[in-house]
C-alpha cells in the first residue's frame, strides 16, 4: 500500500476491522489515502485522526458503540489534523458501486436514495427511466482492499464466515487484495471446501499472519468484542490532545502486533 | 410492574411489527422491538440486519454490535450486506426502524451534516444503511428523543426521506404522518399534548382523536424482561 | 406450480437439475409455462416436447455432452408439438438480469452483447453511456425458483454446495423459491453454518423430500452424473415418435420418483 | 510420437495461454489446451469455467460436463456464475475459448440460428457465456472445424461478435485477424493453402508470411497424454 492509494477496508462492517494493519499504516506514514468502506467502527478515526487520509468514501465514520468519531468530526469541521474530503454513501449505494466495480458496469441505476441530499453531496446523478426517478451509482474501484480473515493460505486462499457484509464485492472490485489471517493454514484445508473461498486467489498480493490483528473488532470463532477498548478510545478521542496521547501510547511506540498484545495482556 | 420511558418506546415500536413480516433491524430500541414483537404478536417475523444477516430467532445474549457472534448464533442466513440490500430493493422488506439527529415537518431524517454540507457545523456519522431504509422499506418507523432542537421545521439535510414514514416514536409520544405531515397522535403517560408540542420545533399538529400511548402490556414487559437482548451499553 | 407461471429452473447448469419436479410438471399437464435458466441440460427439452413450455428465456438450450436439443429445435422450427417463444440471453446477461430482477433495478447497463444479434433477438435495448455503446438488461422476476439441494430443514433453511450458477440470484428475483432437498436434516444442522444457507427461508414456500431427485445430473457429495442415460435420450428424442415413447416409458406412466428409481435399478 | 488432428488443435489452442492468466475454459479441447498450457508453459494460469468455478490445477479427472464434482475438487473457488462473469466483466480474463457452428470473414461467431432469427432453419442451443467470452476477454480464440459450410461471407446470425479475436483453431490451419479479417497464418502438417482455401466459403486471405502450423512438441504430447482430462464423450 502506498501514499494516495484507494484503500477499501472494514468491510465485514463491525466484524473484523484490520486494526493491525490500520496501525502499521499510521506507523509508516502512508498518508493521502482515500479510505473505502460501508461504516467504520473506530478504525476510520483513528487514521484520519493520524493524518492518513485525504479523503472518505463511506456510509457512515463514527464509533458503533459510542457515536459521533471525534477525529471525524474534527477534520470535516476544522480541517484538523488536515482537511477530509467525504464522498457520502449510504450502505447499499456503496455496495452497488463496489458490484459495479467489480462487474466493470458503467454505473448502477437504483431506487435508493431518491430524495435524498447524499445525491448532491455524494455526487450522484438523478435521472429518470420510464418516468420514474432512479440514482445513478457509479462504480468504484479501489487500489486495494484489506480482508481480515479467519485463515488463509500462504499462495492465497481464505476462508471467511459470518456476515460478509461487502467483502468480496470490493475484493473482486478492487485492483488487488491484502489478506490479513487469524491462522495460516495448508492449501489442502482450503480447497476442501472452496465454497467458502471469498475472493479467486489471482487478486491477492500478499497474505499476513496476524493472530489477534483485529482487536479490538471482533473475529467470529477467534474472540469477542473488547467493547471497553472502544469506550476508552472513544474517551481519549475527544479532546485532539488526548487523542495524540492515545495514538502515541496504542499506535506510534508500539513497535509491532506482539507489543501491542503484550500491552493489551501483559 | 414499572417500566421506563425506553421500555413504551421499544413497546410501541413493536406494535407496528406486525407477524410474518421483513422488518430491518438495527441495534438497541429496534432490536428490543424487534424482540418484543417475535415474543407477543409477531413469532414469524424475520430480522434483517445489514451487516448480512437475516434471523427468524431473537439473538440469545446481548448485542453491542450486530456484527457480534451472538448475532450470527442461530441465524437463518449469513450472507454478504449486498445480498440483504437486495431484499430491501425488490421490495421485500416492510418495515425499517431508523434513529436520527433530526426529523422535520415532512418527516426527512437527517443524520449527516448540521448546517450546509459542504461547510458543517457538526459532521454526523451519516446515513448507514438509513437513507436505504427510508427509501426502499414499505413503512419506516423512527426512534429518536423529543427534544426541540432535533424536531425542526426543516432539516439542514435530508439523509433519509419521509416518503414511507409510517410513525416516529419519541421519549414524549407517538407521531404519524398524515397528509404529508408529522402529526401528533398520541402522547405517553404523564406527559401532555402542549407538552410535546412545547418540544416541537414547528407548530405541531395534534390529530382530532389524539389519545395517550398504551403503556406496556404485562405480556409485552415480560417478553421485554425475559430478551436476552439487552441493550448493551460500552 | 400453475400453468401459465414462469419457472426458473437448472440453476446450477449441469449440477443438480431438478428432474423430479419437472416430471411430475409433465405428468400434472402444467402447461403455458416460460422456462427460465442459464443453460438446460435436458430438462428443458424434455418440457418443450411434452407441451408444456410457450416460452423459453435462456442462454443455451440443449443437451451439454451430446449438442443439440431436439425438442427444442422441432418446437423452434416446425412449432412441434407447440409453438414456442425464445427470450435469448447470453449467461452474463441471464445473471445480470436475475441480479436486477434481485435487487428491483430497473435495468443494468452492461457492455456485454455490444455488436451481437443477441441484442435484437433477445429485446435487449442498444443505449449510450458517455459515448460508449452499452446493453440495458432488464430484470427478470421469475414467478418460482427451483432450488435442488443437498440438504434442507422442513422450514426451508437449505445448505447447497458446488458451483452455483445463478441458483442464489434466481431465488432472491422469484416471487417464491420451491426446495428439492436429497436430505431432510434437523435445523440446527443448517443454522451450525448459517454461511452455507443459499437463500432467506421466508422465500421458500414449498420444501420436498426427494433423494436422487435430480438425476442423470449430477449432485456435488450425493452421485455422479449418470451419461449413458443422458446419450439415451439424445438418441432416443432425435425423432419425435421415438421421444413419445421414451417420455411414456420414463415420465407418463412411471407414477412417481420411486418408481423411477425402481425403475433405474431394478 | 503421433498425434491426431485433435492433438494439434488442443496444442495450438494451449499455446495461445500466457503464463499468469485468467483462462475461460469450456469442455473438450479448450479444457486439454488449458491442461497442456498449465504444464508446459503457463504453470501459472488460472482456469475460469462460467457454472461457477477457478481453478489454478487442472481437474485430475475426466469431465463430462464443468458440473462433475470432479471439477470441483481442488477448485480454488467455488461460486456463482455472476461472480465468475464478473472476471469477465472487469476486463481481468485475459483469453477465452470457443467454439461456434459458422464463422465470418470478420471473425462472427454463430452458434445461435440459421436463417433469419424470426424462422430459423436450423434452432442452435444459442450463446451460452460465448458471447460474454467474445465481448469482454481481452482476446478470444475459436476452435471449430474447418469447413465450407462453417466458414461464410457472413454468418445469419451474429452470436460473439469477432472484434477480440486472436486466433481461429480448425481442422485444418491456424486463421488470425488482420485489418479486421480473418488471414489464414498457418496450415497444419499435411495441409495445402489451397485445400484449407477450398474448404473456406469466402476468398480467403492468406498472410505473406503462412508457414505450417508447429507439430506438437514431445513435451507438449507428453502433457496431453499425462492428462487426466481426456475429452470425455458419452
Amino acid at each position: 500500500m502506498r501514499a494516495g492509494e484507494s484503500v477499501a477496508l472494514g468491510l465485514c462492517l463491525e466484524a473484523s476491522i484490520p486494526f493491525a494493519l490500520g496501525h502499521e499504516l499510521i506507523r509508516q506514514g502512508t498518508d493521502r489515502l482515500t479510505l473505502v468502506g460501508p461504516i467504520s467502527d473506530m478504525l476510520f478515526d483513528q487514521l484520519i485522526g493520524a493524518g492518513c487520509v485525504d479523503e472518505v468514501v463511506a456510509a457512515w465514520v463514527g464509533n458503533v458503540s459510542a457515536g459521533l468519531g471525534h477525529n471525524y468530526r474534527r477534520a470535516c469541521e476544522h480541517g484538523e489534523p488536515r482537511p477530509l474530503r467525504v464522498r457520502d454513501h449510504s450502505n447499499y449505494s456503496l455496495a452497488l458501486a463496489l458490484l459495479a466495480g467489480a462487474h466493470g458496469l458503467p454505473y448502477v441505476p437504483t431506487r435508493t436514495l431518491v430524495g435524498s441530499d447524499l445525491v448532491e453531496s455524494g455526487g450522484f446523478e438523478a435521472a429518470e427511466f420510464e418516468g420514474e426517478p432512479v440514482v445513478r451509482v457509479r462504480p468504484l474501484r479501489p487500489d486495494v482492499a484489506v480482508l481480515h480473515v479467519q485463515r488463509a493460505s500462504a499462495d492465497g486462499l481464505c476462508h471467511v464466515w459470518g456476515n460478509l457484509g461487502v467483502a468480496q464485492e470490493a475484493a473482486l472490485a478492487a485492483r488487488a487484495v491484502v489478506i490479513v489471517a487469524e491462522e495460516i493454514v495448508p492449501r489442502e484445508e482450503l480447497v476442501a471446501d472452496p465454497n467458502r473461498v471469498l475472493v479467486p486467489p489471482h487478486k491477492v498480493v500478499a497474505v499476513a499472519h496476524e493472530p489477534r490483528g483485529a482487536h479490538p473488532s471482533p473475529v467470529l470463532g477467534c474472540y469477542d468484542r473488547d467493547h471497553a477498548h472502544f469506550a476508552e478510545y472513544h474517551r481519549r478521542s475527544r479532546e485532539r490532545a488526548d487523542f495524540e496521547h492515545w495514538l502515541d501510547e496504542w499506535v506510534l511506540s508500539v513497535p509491532d502486533r506482539g507489543a501491542y498484545l503484550r500491552k493489551l495482556e501483559p | 410492574m414499572s417500566y421506563s420511558e425506553a421500555d413504551l418506546m421499544a413497546c410501541a415500536a413493536a406494535r407496528q411489527i406486525r407477524d410474518g413480516e421483513l422488518v430491518f433491524v438495527g441495534m438497541r430500541l429496534p432490536l428490543l422491538a424487534f424482540a418484543i414483537a417475535k415474543r407477543v404478536h409477531a413469532p414469524s417475523a424475520f430480522g434483517v440486519f445489514e451487516a448480512g444477516i437475516v434471523r427468524d430467532e431473537v439473538p440469545r445474549a446481548a448485542l453491542h454490535t450486530m456484527g457480534d457472534g451472538a448475532n450470527v448464533a442461530g441465524a437463518a442466513w449469513c450472507t454478504s450486506l449486498t445480498n440483504v440490500m437486495s431484499l430491501l430493493g425488490r421490495g421485500e422488506v416492510a418495515l425499517g426502524m431508523i434513529g436520527g439527529a433530526e426529523i422535520d415537518r415532512r418527516g426527512n431524517v437527517n443524520t449527516s451534516y448540521i448546517g450546509r454540507w459542504e461547510h458543517p457545523t457538526v459532521k454526523l456519522p451519516g446515513s448507514g444503511g438509513g437513507a436505504d431504509i427510508a427509501c426502499l422499506a414499505q413503512r419506516t418507523v423512527v426512534i429518536l428523543a423529543q427534544e426541540r432542537h432535533r424536531f425542526v421545521e426543516r432539516v439542514s439535510y435530508v439523509t433519509s426521506p419521509g416518503r414511507n414514514l409510517a410513525q416516529v416514536v419519541t421519549t414524549a409520544g407517538l407521531l404519524g404522518m398524515r397528509d404529508g405531515e408529522l402529526v401528533l397522535e398520541s402522547v405517553h403517560p404523564g406527559r401532555t399534548v402542549d407538552e410535546v408540542r412545547e418540544l416541537c420545533g414547528w407548530d405541531l399538529r395534534v390529530a382530532d382523536d389524539v389519545g395517550e400511548t398504551p403503556p406496556p402490556t404485562a405480556e409485552e414487559l415480560a417478553a421485554l424482561r425475559a430478551s436476552d437482548v439487552q441493550t448493551a451499553e460500552p
